[in-house]
């Protein structure tokens, strides 16, 4: 097994430089970027929010990913890199499920609209509570694994189909309140701060994926030394 | 002893009568699916208030989600069924394939919830005065695909989750955002149905129906067995 | 064909407990290996190794010349398990003519009657099994695995829940399966037991085996007193 | 040993934070009961036309039909639990009184139907756009007064039905029918609540609970010795 | 109180299938009733009628002076059964603790720890039982029965599963008991086993004693010809 005794505690570097271009480019979004004419201050949101789907779908992605190789190569590396990942989309899934309705508010008037994107955004979030929660209730850690990695497979799979079947069900029946989300037209500056905002939440994704890795590592570990196994396998 | 082992779809119907055969030890297995469905619908119907809400907007939400719960119910139960007095190690060390495994459990599932809708339709139809006349055929068509999807999806995370601790409880969690993109379809293309459109209207929700049933029906036959290899 | 079980450097872990840590040994035509060993030795995960319901951590298995969990392995594999593995709702014919189909046998019925008559429960085959006593189960579980009459039989504690005529039963079966050249493993805490029937006898301990050799020179007296010693 | 046997309550307590703690070994019990509610809400609002039926017709019967179905998978775990290894029989031949089972397990049932309620509650506002305001507090007691009725009930009848063969089946067909007098008034009252109707005019609604309630806790609590003595 | 167990007439039917069949008998205090019987004989459907787990068709069974299933009787017997009547997902500590406090012990983590320690079982107590090899849930199955420890056991089969060591630890636990003035029951099918304890030996068949004696004046050979014959 590739597990060490616990490791390094303290704070990782790729954390620490993660987090400052993270403060660059909320700096640069807030104080040197203007605001958007017809939304105001409630636009600076969208540095959150697109960067945090993004980062998302690139988290959930390689969980399938990681999961479909792990079905061949049986490294236990992988099963904890799938399981960091899957949690770091789940937060960032949160986080613009947050931003989201605390934009629609002042932009649309209503919190919450049945729209095909909003609605598949919220999909893969439970696909993905459930995805973690298969894992805290398997015991065994290979069946885990096996299990998470076919879990994590299917979500793929499932993603167009759910996008579909809520875009047709919406354009069959449009509703009103549904507000244009595609309009926006940004000036170049506002494209800087939004690259700048992708790739730092990009970074944030690898510093956080680090760190939970680490963390699993350890618990395996001391898993292992604790319980004999008694809850691993 | 020179025996030669059932072939993948021999063992697959070994299986599911097996199945069906302990469903219907007790005639009333099937026959509590059925109460159960007839049941829910009436609480469907007294839970919203009739007067604010039409009888044809309502029904085809209330099928679907009752379809929806019953099979999962079924669906649980066929490998919790098994796991009792592990009597699945046994299907495991007999030189059955596992893909027979998982298409034996899903034929009966199948059996199972087509079963309960063919019952739960009719009695719809009269609580709630649907006119199903010409719909029917079509209607049958759209609720034979839209099982298969159910069945597929319901039928390997059953299985997955029949070893958890929690298996009532991942079941639903697991299999109900999967059953979004076949309920979103089947209900519209219901609606649609007994709306007296036409059936040109309704394709384009069975195509993704169909769709659907093609790749998960490969995928989950084909994931079923590294769920299980120990 | 020579070797029909075939354990080679055996390990699986559980977490960091290794349940079966590097077990290698081969049985041929009419082996019959009494394994004994204490509670939680790992005699149950080596049997389940042998049957392919678990996948080693590392090493591997074969059995009647197949790597598991191939079929024609698992076609030739039989076995009892701490479990009953049956279906408590169907009778006990309905199992075995169920089983008896899953390994294509040209006479599912036939099949059925005869392993139950040789398990002496004909009598009782028309009952749900979840009504019958838990010797009874017992000896229905036996049944099943041995059915298809296997060259391999793995049998965890089979003696469990037996009473006299069914212990008979029992030994007796095991018997005529040995000397028509199935290999055998046996596991029981019951040395005598055991080396009634064995060619060869082995200890476990802590996922080894810590002593194993033919069971034809072995005093019972004497075996029992350094089993004590080398479990203690 | 000369001990002192708890009391029925005392009893009662130990059951149910035994119960609460099988249910929370894995933390995530907990958290698929609530994953489960939210889609069941989700599911709920993509089966029905929306452009036909609104939200504020829909949000009471959605409610109170996923409360139903998520508070009868948590009742039906909890004996089943109980029945894997006959630890049921442990507990019956301990001289715990019988009613304390029933009060223990009714309890942990209790509280994982309020658990899964307060989690629904607020994303059935956010997804149906209601508001809420001033209906929160009286929509709490009309959630409180429901569950009680809910979980007398499916207690009793898990209890009964765990050792059936059939328990995921038959405990939903025993048990919805008498769910359907608390649905009814709980759907109307809180119908009444979110349309900003006076309190007043829910309390009708509400006395039928309370009534409920006292009669059903009382009977179930009686009942379940008899359900037991083989 | 002179009579701890007392049977009368007990009969309890399944179906048509009269399992228990007039059973008659009283244990006293130090009283150890072996029971033999072949599968089926009503054995385990008798203890559980005497734990209060089964009502009785028609007689009465009373339990240190009680009838069942009151609750001062209750709170006295401790029962051993065919299955291990724990809770699988949590530890043995836990499963023993929770048993503890339902019997109102007045220190239930020291009355754990102690009960562990008899059987052996300390060192893999922080184990959720599922994770535990059959011996292992054993030895906790009877730690819990014995948790409180009882002034009547009922134990069927106890020793199923058990090592040498375990099956030591039992037999030292048993003999303890009956030492201590309870009374006991032990059902198994190993002559030797049960008469070592024994006070009284008791054959069933068929649902009733067919033979009941004080094990003082028994000769294992001559019981053991003569237990065949009559079981045949
Ligand atoms: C209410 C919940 C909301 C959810 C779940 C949500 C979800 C998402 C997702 C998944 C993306 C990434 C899509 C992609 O890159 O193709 C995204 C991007 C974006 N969202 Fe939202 N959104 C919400 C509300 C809003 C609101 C209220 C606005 C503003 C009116 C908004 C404006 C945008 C913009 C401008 C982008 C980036 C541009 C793009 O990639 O198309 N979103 N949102
Ligand atoms: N699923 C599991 N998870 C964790 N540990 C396990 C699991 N199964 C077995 N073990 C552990 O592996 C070891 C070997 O168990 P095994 O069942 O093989 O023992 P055994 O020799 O059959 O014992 P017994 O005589 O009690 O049946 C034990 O320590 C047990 O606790
Ligand atoms: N729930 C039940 N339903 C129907 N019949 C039953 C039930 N339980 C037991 N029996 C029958 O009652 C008889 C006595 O069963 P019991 O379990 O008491 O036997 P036993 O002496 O303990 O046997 P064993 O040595 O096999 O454990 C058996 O014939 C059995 O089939
Ligand atoms: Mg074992
Ligand atoms: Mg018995």
């Amino acid at each position: 097994m590739s597990t060490s005794a616990p490791t390094r505690r303290g704070f990782d570097p790729i954390a620490l430089i993660a987090f400052a271009i993270v403060v660059t480019a909320y700096v640069r979004a807030i104080w040197f970027t203007p605001p958007e004419m017809t939304q105001g201050y409630a636009q600076k949101i969208l540095y959150v929010h697109a960067p945090a789907a993004w980062v998302a779908f690139l988290a959930f992605g390689l969980t399938a990913l990681a999961g479909a190789f792990w079905l061949f190569l049986k490294d236990p590396r992988l099963d904890r890199f799938a399981e960091s990942s899957a949690e770091v989309g789940v937060i960032f899934t949160t986080a613009v499920l947050v931003t989201g309705p605390l934009w629609g508010k002042p932009v649309w008037g209503t919190w919450w609209t049945w729209d095909a994107r909003l609605t598949g955004t919220l999909f893969l979030w439970f696909v993905y509570l459930g995805y973690l929660v298969l894992r805290s209730a398997v015991d065994e850690r290979e069946m885990r694994a096996r299990y998470s990695a076919i879990l994590g497979i299917l979500g793929a799979l499932l993603i167009p189909f759910i996008h579909l079947s809520v875009y047709l069900f919406r354009t069959l029946h449009p509703l009103p309140v549904v507000a244009n989300t595609s309009g926006i037209q940004m000036p170049p500056v506002m494209i800087k701060t939004f690259f700048l905002a992708f790739f730092a939440f990009t970074a944030l994704y690898i510093a956080f994926v680090r760190v939970r890795m680490a963390l699993a590592t350890d618990r395996d570990a001391l898993d292992d030394a604790a319980h004999g196994g008694a809850h691993a396998g | 002893m020179s025996t030669k082992a059932p072939g993948m779809l021999a063992a697959a119907w070994l299986v599911a009568r097996k199945d069906l055969a302990i469903e219907f030890r007790t005639k009333s297995a099937f026959l509590s699916a059925m109460v159960f469905a007839l049941i829910s619908l009436v609480i469907f119907f007294f839970a919203w208030d009739p007067t604010a809400v039409g009888p044809l907007e309502l029904a085809p939400g209330v099928l679907w989600v009752t379809f929806t719960f019953s099979g999962l119910l079924g669906m649980h139960r066929s490998f919790a069924v098994e796991s009792q007095e592990s009597a699945m190690d046994a299907l495991l060390v007999s030189p059955v394939p596992r893909e027979s495994i998982f298409l034996g459990k899903a034929l009966a599932n199948l059996c199972f919830v087509l079963g309960v809708q063919a019952v739960a339709l009719p009695a719809v139809a009269l609580f709630y005065n649907l006119p199903l006349g010409a719909a029917f055929i079509p209607l049958a068509g759209v609720m034979v695909l839209a099982s298969i999807g159910l069945v597929a999806i319901g039928t390997l995370f059953a299985g997955m989750t029949a070893n958890t601790r929690m298996a009532e409880l991942l079941l639903p969690v697991l299999a109900l955002p999967f059953f979004v993109p076949i309920v979103i379809p089947a209900a519209q293309a219901t609606a649609g149905l007994i709306a007296g459109r036409s059936l040109a209207d309704a394709w384009q929700w069975l195509r993704l129906l169909v769709a659907f049933d093609l790749v998960f029906a490969y995928a989950c036959t084909f994931a079923f067995p590294f769920t299980l290899d120990d | 064909m020579t070797t029909l079980v075939e354990a080679t450097s055996l390990v699986r872990t559980f977490g960091a407990r290794r349940a079966v840590d590097g077990l290698s040994f081969t049985l041929g035509p009419g082996d019959c290996l009494a394994l004994f060993g204490p509670n939680g030795a790992g005699k149950t995960t080596a049997l389940r190794l042998l049957a392919g319901l678990l996948k080693p951590s590392s090493g591997s298995a074969r059995v009647a010349g197949a790597a598991l969990p191939a079929v024609e392995a698992r076609t030739r594999v039989g076995l009892i398990s701490h479990r009953i593995m049956l279906y408590d709702a169907l009778t006990a014919r309905e199992n075995l003519v169920f089983t008896a189909r899953l390994y294509g046998l040209p006479d599912p019925d036939a099949a059925a009657q005869h392993a139950l008559e040789a398990l002496r429960v004909a009598d009782r085959a028309e009952v749900p099994v979840r009504a019958l006593s838990r010797g009874l189960q017992q000896r229905v579980a036996i049944a099943r695995a041995i059915v298809h009459t296997p060259d391999v039989l793995l049998a965890d504690e089979p003696y469990t829940g037996l009473d006299e005529q069914g212990g008979a039963a029992l030994t007796a079966l095991l018997r005529e399966r040995r000397d028509a050249g199935a290999a055998l493993i046996v596991v029981t805490h019951h040395l005598q037991e055991g080396l009634a029937l064995a060619t060869q006898a082995a200890v476990m301990r802590a996922g080894r085996f810590v002593r194993h050799e033919p069971a034809a020179g072995i005093d019972l007296k004497q075996y029992a007193a350094e089993y004590r010693d080398l479990v203690a």
